[in-house]
């Protein structure tokens, strides 16, 4: 995930945590109609200390803690940004977004297409959200595919520290409400990045490594594990290619089906239970665009269909590289799977 | 005001003046009459749904009439009464009703929040915008109303919570009809009032004849006076009476007597209000009064055919309008869905 | 949709409103532990009138109303299913089930996995959900991507009176938490039947009419209406087969993929907006599991991906027979299709 | 009891007698040594994570060993010391921060609901528990304990509502311990005291020293014993400290004063209840009751040495269990998963 460009001088090393904290603080100082507030968000900087110092730095009124109570956070943020104001608030976990569910759906999401344009609500709501910390129970939900299937919110999760950065003041600065996804497992993730800096349009999926035989399609905490898994597989002569997706919704699916139609596989990975999942979205849509060049169907590789397992058994419900390649295995590439096309059911 | 409309002093709150008691009155007379010219567009089936508040104009319009300039209404579905007499236009008042969109007006015009249907749930944002509004500078109070069923949502809650913790100008008007939809108070509360809420928040809570528009008026404008110069924002519980069906298609019958109708219509905030008027002599004396009641009534008639005519014919809708307002910019999978619609409806 | 034995005397016709009505009913008298509560289910007999004279037949502590909270309501219904209850609870519409969203998600669906199957909640919660029937903002979300997602929870949703009568029954017998939807807009639908009816087993997808050319692929209220495309296709020299789901998790698509060999092509049909929809997993997993004998990709029929239209402009957003059958007619059936395979892009 | 474990009396409630302070004080000296035990594993990474209630012993236990044979707890992750004492097995306590499993135990065996994470949501849990206890005639109160903090989330107010409503017999035991994470009380009510809130209910609210244990055991004891004979649930507001971090990974130098803590120490619920049982001879004379003293430590030392000792291993946990109490039965979608689970991990 390096891309230290050759001539100029190193820049430093930057932490994913470190990019959003920085972009939170850029914004605010450009835009005094930017306020932080959350649950433990002011003095402790966050329980993953993504706002860090931002209370200190500017002030108590910009970032603030609030009462412990999810649905009153994001409606205070709707009638906040009705008023001009530009909120960016903290869901704890995933899973205590859940309590704010009917003010996501029923006006978040709404209330722009309800008054015919007339009221936009430029709310901003970072959730740290999937697996691969050890959480206890409630702490690693990926509920991307709740939000991505709600008309009228817009949906992006980084996969890098720049991106981070660049994706998080591109959403605070848009005038649609963002569930901005924060790949939790990730904050501590590095890249040499000198900040600020300005990466692609968030609404733009990303190419990450180039390859010719098949594409993993992937998105937050799964660009790193998709790319070691390209990294493996082009050891053992397999030519992968990695599109981060970034915006889940609106999706423009262009860049990857461009990329099906090129290598003529797809595998689609994400952390989130598989059954209803996002990537049934993104195989359903690439089956349908890139049906006359797909030699063997789109796989999806996700979590089981079971409630967030234990910290100890995590490592099984979770993509690795290993489940990754096994999948790319299973993508028809000897003849017989095609010759057996008679109907007599390989995958029966 | 007692149930005759003898006037009744109290010496803690301010009652209106003559000019204030003529405007409630005035109001309450467009008002039932709207209530009533809506509840006939339903039966006749050019509204879709109407939630008719006959009975409760006085609670609605005391309490809009208490609001200044620069205030804020947060209405639901069964104040349409409150948006008429806080200035919306009639016909933008039906749209939602007539099924023609969602809110039918621009919210920041007329400072007026969409009527709201999950119940409870725009509380917060009432919050949010006087929080907003108190950071931009801006001397701005809200009205926030809600039905007796309501304060039993977690939303409720919430909201009076934030409003009392952040100390915002918000007054919360709970419209106590006895009623949600076939279920009585008893069923929603073991408290001896919905005023004594306000304990709990540390807030100041009013319990006030929501018949009486004077009362209401005066203990809201008293509400909003405290909250505005940083006396904390407070609960009025008015007590009143849904008079007609919850809405149109409802059926009263199979959950409450007739009695208990004509008990409360004994009680009309109207006849209650005229009777105080010809008793004080609030318009002149007797000719003058039935002069100046009957320019009411006659105001009122114009409101209603007005609303009639304008609403004789069908308003042209334009089905591209369905991607225009989802997103600040139509994202390309909309265009995609616009485009195969246009073309669609072509074709047929 | 009719299933009259030719021997017996004709049954009478059964709405699916009455079905569900009198699976309550036998449900309850059946089993003393079993009790019906919600919003203004009990002397109103619910805004659809679904359990209508239950309070009376069964008693007032067995169908009650309860307070105005639906979170509450789901919550007290896990705590009284722990205890050997058999809740039946109601949500009055579909996208007023959202306030308890943390509950269906964080307990209703794991209880019984976070405590290695010790306890076991079967609660049963009825949601009407869909649209067409003209209901305002709110009243007419397909909400079941939200539960079908979320492992733990079994949701089915009957397409006929019969199956409305027996998988209530069924669901209420069962032990898993059931999210049981209600296509609203079916309510008034008649089949002739006998009560109480066994119909196959819920967790199977059904052949509700057999075809050669393409499958239907639909549940709860699309289920008529793709009847009605395959008899009007039928009519055009088409046979179409129509398969409907019934329980949507957990999902066994053998009865769907077993069909999608046959006919080689599929449709899948819902109100909820396409993008993340339900349909989103059908198309995905069909794509893959019979990715061999697909002569064209499968498509998706459903709703516009927007809010949900205000009521004059949801027949636009709602699949009909129309949008099914241009769906069906781009399904490739002339052989240039197939001969452009080679890269050059009929989809492109 | 003053701050120095001096008896000071109350005539509405009954203090407990010795054998009663005895129980208590045995059961808050085990609940300390357990809670360091389970900090030191923790701090070994032996635990995922431990929120430790060093300094809420007191309220933990007087709640607790208040409650009668039938009766049900249903605590919150805070509180594995009242779960300790009611009787659940350490080591199945530790279970859910071991990360083996969520829930270790039995709910029913103890009559404990699972440790809750998702603040406030399992308050309405007991409410329809007791509810439906008493539908099958059985005598069962539930205490449900929740923090400062949570008494903000909607939830609360929902389960507040619907027990008064009902007028099922719970007790919520609010530990009032100041910080809910790193934010104080003050940023989550305006109310004088959180024993306020009872008022808006129409139940008895009750503000007791949360760090006296026979007070909290007198109130509770009164509370419940009114609740059982139909006087309606109650708050009980116990006034306590969380003296270690709010968990093993906080940071609470970044938000609180070391002399707050300092301030909190000198009022050590174990110290003062071990000088009242020295000055009032309440396990006999001066020889004795240091015996017995010791005896107490003994017996904690014990528990911690067994603990020690059982979590010494690793359990193996078997993959295929995450598959099996999902549903009452393993439906076929999970079949495969499970077989699929297992293939691979076999091959590797
Ligand atoms: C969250 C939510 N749940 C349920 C409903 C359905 N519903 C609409 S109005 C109503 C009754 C509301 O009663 P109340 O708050 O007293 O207001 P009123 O209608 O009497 O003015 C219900 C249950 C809703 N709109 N929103
Ligand atoms: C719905 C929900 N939101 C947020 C959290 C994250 N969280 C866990 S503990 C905690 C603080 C709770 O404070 P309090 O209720 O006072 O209990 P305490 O930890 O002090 O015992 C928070 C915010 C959660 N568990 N659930
Ligand atoms: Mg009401
Ligand atoms: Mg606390």
């Amino acid at each position: 995930m390096t891309r230290t460009p050759p001539t100029s001088p190193a820049p430093s090393e930057v932490s994913m945590g470190a990019a959003l904290n920085r972009a939170l603080l850029d914004a605010a100082a450009e835009d005094p109609d930017v306020v932080v507030y959350g649950e433990d968000v002011g003095a402790l900087g966050g329980v993953f200390r993504v706002t860090d110092g931002l209370s200190r730095e500017l002030g108590a009124d910009r970032v603030f803690d609030s009462p412990l109570a999810e649905s009153g956070i994001i409606g205070t943020a709707i009638g906040m940004a009705m008023y001009g104001l530009r909120p960016v608030v903290e869901m704890q976990f995933d899973a205590f977004a859940y309590p704010a569910f009917e003010q996501f759906v029923s006006h978040l999401a709404k209330m722009r297409n309800r008054t015919r344009g007339t009221v936009s609500v430029p709310v901003v709501v970072r959730v740290p959200y999937g697996g691969g910390i050890g959480g206890v129970e409630h702490h690693s939900d990926s509920s991307e595919a709740y939000y991505t299937h709600t008309p009228g919110l817009r949906v992006v999760t980084p996969g890098t520290p720049a991106d981070a950065y660049s994706m998080l003041r591109e959403a605070i600065a848009c005038d649609d409400p963002v569930v901005f996804l924060e790949p939790k497992r990730r904050y501590w993730s590095k890249e040499a990045v000198e900040l600020p800096v300005r990466t692609e349009p968030m609404e733009r999926s990303v190419v990450r490594r180039t390859g010719s035989d098949a594409t993993l399609v992937v998105y937050g905490p799964m660009v790193e594990t998709a790319l070691e898994a390209a990294a493996v597989a082009a050891e053992e002569g397999r030519s992968l290619e990695v599109v981060d997706l970034r915006q889940l919704t609106p999706w423009d699916d262009s860049v990857v089906t461009a990329s099906v139609r090129r290598t003529g596989r797809a595998v689609v990975v994400h952390e989130a239970s598989v059954f209803g999942g996002y990537g049934a979205e993104v195989a359903a849509r690439v089956s349908e665009r890139c049906f006359h060049y797909l030699e063997a169907p789109v796989l999806r590789v996700g979590g089981l269909d079971v409630p967030y397992p234990p910290p100890k058994l995590e490592h099984l419900h979770l993509p690795g590289v290993d489940r990754i390649l096994a999948a790319v295995d299973r993508l028809q590439w000897e003849s017989r799977w095609v010759a057996d096309a008679d109907g007599t059911g390989v995958d029966g | 005001m007692d149930r005759h409309g003898q006037r009744v002093s109290h010496s803690f709150f301010t009652a209106p003046d003559h000019t204030g008691l003529a405007d409630l009155h005035r109001a309450m007379v467009i008002g039932r009459r709207f209530n009533q010219q809506a509840s006939t567009l339903a039966r006749q089936g050019r509204l879709a749904v109407y939630p008719s508040s006959t009975g409760q104009e006085a609670a609605q319009v005391g309490g809009v009439l208490a609001l200044g300039d620069q205030d804020w209404l947060f209405p639901t579905y069964r104040d349409s009464v409150a948006l008429v007499t806080h200035g919306v236009d009639p016909v933008e008042t039906l749209t939602l009703f007539r099924g023609d969109w969602h809110a039918g007006y621009d919210p920041h015009r007329y400072r007026c929040a969409p009527q709201c249907t999950p119940l409870a749930t725009n509380a917060s944002h009432a919050v949010g915008l006087t929080y907003a509004a108190r950071r931009k500078g801006r001397d701005v109070a809200a009205l926030a109303i809600m039905g007796d069923g309501a304060t039993s949502e977690g939303d409720a809650h919430e909201a009076y919570n934030f409003a009392a913790v952040w100390n915002t100008p918000v007054v919360f008007l709970v419209q106590n009809n006895h009623w949600a939809i076939s279920v009585p108070l008893s069923t929603q509360t073991a408290a001896p009032t919905l005023a004594h809420k306000a304990v709990g928040y540390g807030m100041r809570g009013y319990h006030v004849d929501g018949n009486d528009a004077a009362a209401v008026y005066a203990v809201v404008s008293h509400a909003l006076a405290e909250a505005r110069s940083g006396g904390g924002p407070a609960i009025v519980e008015a007590l009143t009476y849904r008079v007609d069906p919850h809405t149109n298609s409802d059926a009263p019958q199979r959950y409450r007597d007739d009695s208990e109708v004509a008990y409360w219509r004994e009680r009309d905030p109207l006849t209650r209000m005229a009777a105080l008027i010809r008793r004080e002599g609030v318009l002149g004396d007797e000719e003058e009064t039935e002069r100046a009641l009957a320019a009411f009534d006659a105001e009122a008639e114009k409101v209603a055919t007005a609303v009639r005519d304008r609403m004789a014919g069908e308003d042209e809708l334009d089905p591209a309008s369905l991607f225009s307002d989802v997103y600040a910019e139509v994202p390309p999978i909309l265009r995609e869905e616009r485009q195969e619609l246009v073309d669609g409806l072509r074709e047929a």
